[in-house]
């Protein structure tokens, strides 16, 4: 049987060697992914298996790891790169924005830049400073650069894949919170797109979306809500840039009622944008408008006041209840 | 006594591809790993007893403070607990180099420093147990918040040295950092800064070693002490296990920093004996073995040998330290189970000097949010 | 008389030479502002009266000059960073979202940040690549910065003594292509507060929201609206963050309708977050969704196309019959 | 031949601070600024007659598709334009030291290298008037696309080089830098990186003195070469005027690179004796009588001096390079003002390789209301 039990670390592992195995041109790259087998063990075994020249410990710089990417890219491989931590990636911003993303369009498509950035993001670890930012927005603002977040091992899996089969650069986000959630994986099954949301439970009240880390937290809601005799219809987006939002669209106007769910600051955040687009689209079927549940606009707290920054169950299904009170 | 690095003509280093690089000279040592004590050319340093006793019983208590820390954290009272094991001489021996109205720019490792600032180590505790980022005055300190965002902090203590500078201060800062810091472009750019206005800053690098689990060699294939020579200022390696060396050689790039004469890098060549912190596991990436061999370099025996020998200290004196330590660890640990959690509001009231209507308005939204609870339950 | 015509380069000029002579603490630090003057000539003369330890002439290295005004702000001054182009904050990106944004919250408010961070931007002035990007969203969506735009000589002249005499660290975001246009500017004036919207033009068809640069090419728009009977009420958002939405929602109450305008990416733009407020708060009054003029969802083009790719008076004037349509 | 710095204890850099460091070594020069041939004891070139008139021929062509385009510029049909002036001869050594496998990475002024990879000038100034960013193949002519962003294109160097180096192929990289690129995090990251990982680059760093305004000394109190020790490889010391030097040098630094010896940084020394771009005024940060000076050091006059003097090229090599070069210009000049405007739908259609659905709908709004207006004016 090709159905095993795998967590998302695992998942991300295993779909990382299956790519290696099938492209030699793939390399990883970042700190401490080699021996130790990255901090989150993503990359457990595979500096055994692949060598040091195909999974690379670098020096501790973050610009270099996507500067010399992008040069490793030019030369026709396909570097994945590994950020240790969200809030670590800003060293990197500069080659990000205006080179990684620019790249293809620059050339005029002479040089392809199929560069993956892993990201593990998000909070609720009880870490310290930098150790829990969700950056996602910051990507999606920026033309030439694709944004996917992942929720569960089946995505895990074969997102990493297709993340770094494809040609143009995508920064992958890891719910690093959730990298020991488990389900069952058919490694041979045909997988979804990667550019495509999906709904993961149905409704008919209220539209709530997510991506990587609250999916799960929204899904709860939404048994909750169930309880409550509230039918809440649930989109995992999947991909932050482009969004797909054909069946968030479809659903909304049929629910008329929206609620966006993320932990980034809500001010600029991804339920910004999906507002804006999905009041545009819905506008004659909303019966309240979007509304935003995300972290505060403060600084990502001290760990002792994370459950209280992030969106929660309880916070979600408020903005249900505020949205039907309309 | 001059901070300075000679430079000659050696055979390459092996692998460097460098037919012609500097020498690396031996450590600036002053106490051999076996407690005796050695002289130096360029560095002499006199303490009197009590200053000899007294930065052991630095040694001990800080080291003393880790252990309590790391227990803490295995209890489940810390987040998480990056130790200074086997760092203690570096730490302190910087630390007892600078002068009050000197400032400090830590990374998040740098305990023993902190200690010597008089920082309450349940200053230092509150962060890694996640109430708060760091809960001492870095003003009334001289020793700024920690950093972890690898390499900020060396700009930061430049800038702040072009401000000393401005000031007309006699003052100097010094800068820590760790190996793996010194391949991040910020810490670069700070040197270079630091060169080109010859700012009052003292670069203090402990090279324990290891970034996490990326081993020196992937960082520079020379010496570290001997970057500072590209960017135009001197470099010097320093046994980081040894407190009285590193005490000399840092005073010495001190003085010379408030003497007008600009930055010096500090290479402390030193070995983190534990874990990179709590979170990680070095049987994945280091030998044993390597640490049995560090082990007898070990920074706090080297200084009791000598205490003991030289008839500075005897065990009367140890014995006290040791009590002296018990309490501390008492204190700690008391303090830190009963330091309280914050207030939800503290999210929002210090992101800025001056608060914004917008945040006024979502922190009222989530008082009254967290309210509704206490209203439901009632 | 203490009224005098002056660009907006100038209007900068003479308020950081006024801020400087009231306050020995403020220092300019940047890329050739010094003998230079800079590349726009608006620190000019300045290094000659105040010397080079006050205008500081920087080595080639933005991460460097923000983090070094950190320490220098931590030791109780109050720099002043001009960023060449917009397209070279990047390599600052770290120190301004780790450091500048953070430190005052880092601290529990011991350490300030009073930092303002001199950005000319915007396009439209046939320059080659990475000179004329509209960055601000990056930073609307940091917590612990604000974020200002001027449009005219008089906000010129009056923010930039605001913005430095403030506690807080502030993007200050200049129009380049506008630095020369003219206007009145009565330098003993009171002026309004740096934090506040602006309505600079009554009307009652649709309310027009921008900033910066394209505050001009909207009034021109409604100019032409009036010409064909329709009444554009425009306002000058001032301040990106905190944003000030109640003169707006005052407005779109009123009007009913919405059309937001800006340079930048349209996807997570500023006109994102405005058209989530917006609806949220005037739900009820809105005929029709807030619309969005903005740049194409592409790297920044050749300039040969920024004509093209730039919102112009036609584009605000379509946006705004759509917007009547509904 | 080796690619190496004596190193040896001199009297401090005045104003450094630093009492041992090491000397400035005499520039590497084979020819004379009069045009004399001298040797050099670690470089050696030998070059036949053709080969040293193409040099010319080089230094001419390049310095002439310069002087119209900023005439061009002038007359408003460039935007703006970046002159090579006194450069040539760093450029034209560089470029001409490189094989055909090999790569370039160039800053935004190096035409000269664009030259000698057989860019077509035509493609280069199509950047400049803004049509696109860099009309050439940087695969087919081995020759990047232009970086604007100060630096960032050293660490793409070394991440091909590190390619290079994992096919096995036996090529080398070059990296073009100015002297105001050297205070770059990013750059000396890139150094970094190419020490420890032996990557196959060369630093080609122009040290024209000034970055826009900011002279060579707010950069770095020492020679820019000597950053490389700092990193563990070799740095050397080039007369950026004397276009045999450049050549010899660069090209024992690719040789080497190509042996597997790593990376190599070098410092041209010349003098940007135009503006920094035709938007700048130097007159306002520079004294005329240092352009004097310069002047005398010109990269060209040198060669033809030593051209006519040695009887390796007569009068009608001359008047015919001359003659090229005219028609070079008129070509350029023809080129540009025919050149066609890039059509709307440019901006949408690179940005990915596999477009999205949603910049595709943006591309057919575009498209559909750019269409209004023929309508309407129908
Ligand atoms: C910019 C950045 N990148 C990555 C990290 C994650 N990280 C934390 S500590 C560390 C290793 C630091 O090594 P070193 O500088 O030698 O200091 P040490 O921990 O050994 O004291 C890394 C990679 C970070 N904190 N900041
Ligand atoms: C990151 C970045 N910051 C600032 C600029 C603006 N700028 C363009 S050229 C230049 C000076 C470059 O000097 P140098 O490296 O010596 O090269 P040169 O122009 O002299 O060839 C500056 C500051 C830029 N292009 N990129
Ligand atoms: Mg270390
Ligand atoms: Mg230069």
């Amino acid at each position: 049987m090709s159905t095993q039990t795998l967590t998302i670390g695992k998942a991300l592992n295993l779909g990382l060697r299956r790519v290696m195995e099938d492209d030699a041109k793939v390399m990883l790259m970042g700190e401490d992914i080699g021996r130790l087998g990255g901090v989150f063990r993503i990359t457990d075994g595979l500096q055994k298996d692949f060598g040091e020249d195909r999974v690379v410990d670098t020096p501790l710089a973050e610009a270099g790891i996507l500067g010399t990417a992008v040069g490793l890219a030019m030369r026709g491989y396909r570097p994945v790169c590994e950020i240790q931590f969200d809030g670590f990636v800003f060293p990197a911003y500069n080659q990000i924005v205006t080179q990684v993303a620019k790249i293809h369009a620059r050339s005029r498509g002479k040089l392809a830049m199929p560069i993956v950035i892993r990201i593990p993001f998000g909070g609720g670890i009880g870490a310290v400073e930098h150790h829990s930012e969700s950056p996602e927005a910051y990507f999606g603002h920026t033309p030439g650069l694709k944004v996917v977040a992942v929720s569960n091992p089946v995505d895990a899996y074969w997102g990493i894949q297709q993340a770094i089969a494809h040609p143009d650069p995508i920064v992958f986000l890891e719910p690093k919170r959730r990298y020991w959630d488990k389900a069952e994986v058919d490694t041979a099954a045909t997988p979804d797109p990667l550019f495509a949301s999906r709904v993961v439970r149905g409704g008919d009240d209220v539209t709530v979306l997510a991506y990587g880390p609250m999916v799960k937290t929204v899904l709860q809601a939404a048994e909750a809500a169930a309880e409550e005799g509230r039918s809440l219809e649930v989109v995992d987006l999947r991909t932050l840039s482009p969004l797909d939002l054909d069946p968030v669209v479809e659903s909304v106007r049929r629910t008329g009622r929206c609620v966006m769910v993320h932990e980034a600051p809500v001010t600029l955040g991804l339920g910004a944008e999906i507002a804006a687009r999905i009041t545009e689209e819905c506008f004659h079927s909303l019966e309240a408008p979007v509304l935003r549940v995300g972290g505060y606009d403060t600084p990502y707290p001290p760990s002792k006041l994370e459950e209280e920054y992030l969106p929660d169950l309880d916070r979600v299904l408020d903005a249900v209840d505020r949205s039907l009170e309309y | 006594m001059s901070v300075s690095s000679a430079t000659e003509v050696v055979d390459p280093v092996p692998g460097a591809g460098a037919p012609h690089l500097p020498r690396q000279p031996d450590l600036v040592q002053l106490l051999t790993p076996e407690g005796e004590r050695v002289e130096h050319p360029d560095y002499a340093i006199d303490l009197d007893d009590q200053q000899l006793r007294e930065l052991y019983r630095d040694l001990v208590l800080v080291r003393r403070w880790d252990v309590e820390a790391t227990a803490l954290q295995r209890q489940g009272e810390l987040g998480i607990w990056a130790s200074l094991l086997g760092q203690e001489a570096a730490q302190v021996g910087a630390g007892r180099a600078l002068q009050p109205g000197d400032t400090a720019f830590p990374t998040y490792r740098e305990h023993g420093v902190a200690w010597t600032r008089g920082v309450d180590p349940l200053h230092v505790i509150s962060l890694f147990r996640g109430v708060d980022n760091g809960g001492w005055d870095p003003v009334a300190t001289g020793f700024n918040l920690y950093t972890v965002v690898i390499g900020a902090q060396c700009l930061h203590a430049t800038g702040y040295a072009m401000g000393v500078q401005r000031d007309g201060s006699e003052t100097a800062v010094l800068a820590f950092l760790g190996d793996g810091a010194t391949s991040q472009g910020e810490v670069n750019e700070a040197m270079i800064w630091a060169a080109s206005f010859s700012a009052p800053v003292v670069f203090f690098c402990q090279n324990n070693q290891y970034a996490i689990s990326v081993p020196l060699e992937r960082q520079s294939r020379v010496p570290l002490y001997q970057r500072a020579a590209g960017f135009g200022f001197p470099g010097v390696r320093v046994d980081g296990n040894d407190v009285l060396a590193v005490l000399a050689v840092t005073r010495a790039a001190l003085v010379a920093a408030r003497d007008g004469q600009g930055p010096t890098f500090i290479e402390a060549f030193t070995y983190r004996m534990g874990a990179h912190t709590t979170s990680d596991d070095p049987t994945r990436y280091r030998l044993a073995s390597e640490l049995e061999e560090w082990k007898l370099r070990d920074p706090i025996a080297r200084v009791k040998a000598y205490l003991s020998r030289s008839g500075t200290a005897d065990q009367d004196f140890f014995d006290a330290v040791e009590a002296e330590a018990d309490e501390l660890a008492v204190r700690i640990r008391r303090g830190t189970t009963e330091m309280p959690d914050p207030p939800g509001t503290a999210m929002f009231d210090q992101v800025y000097a001056e608060q914004t209507p917008h945040l006024a308005a979502q922190q009222a939204q989530f008082e009254a949010y967290q309210a509704s609870f206490g209203e439901a339950s009632e």
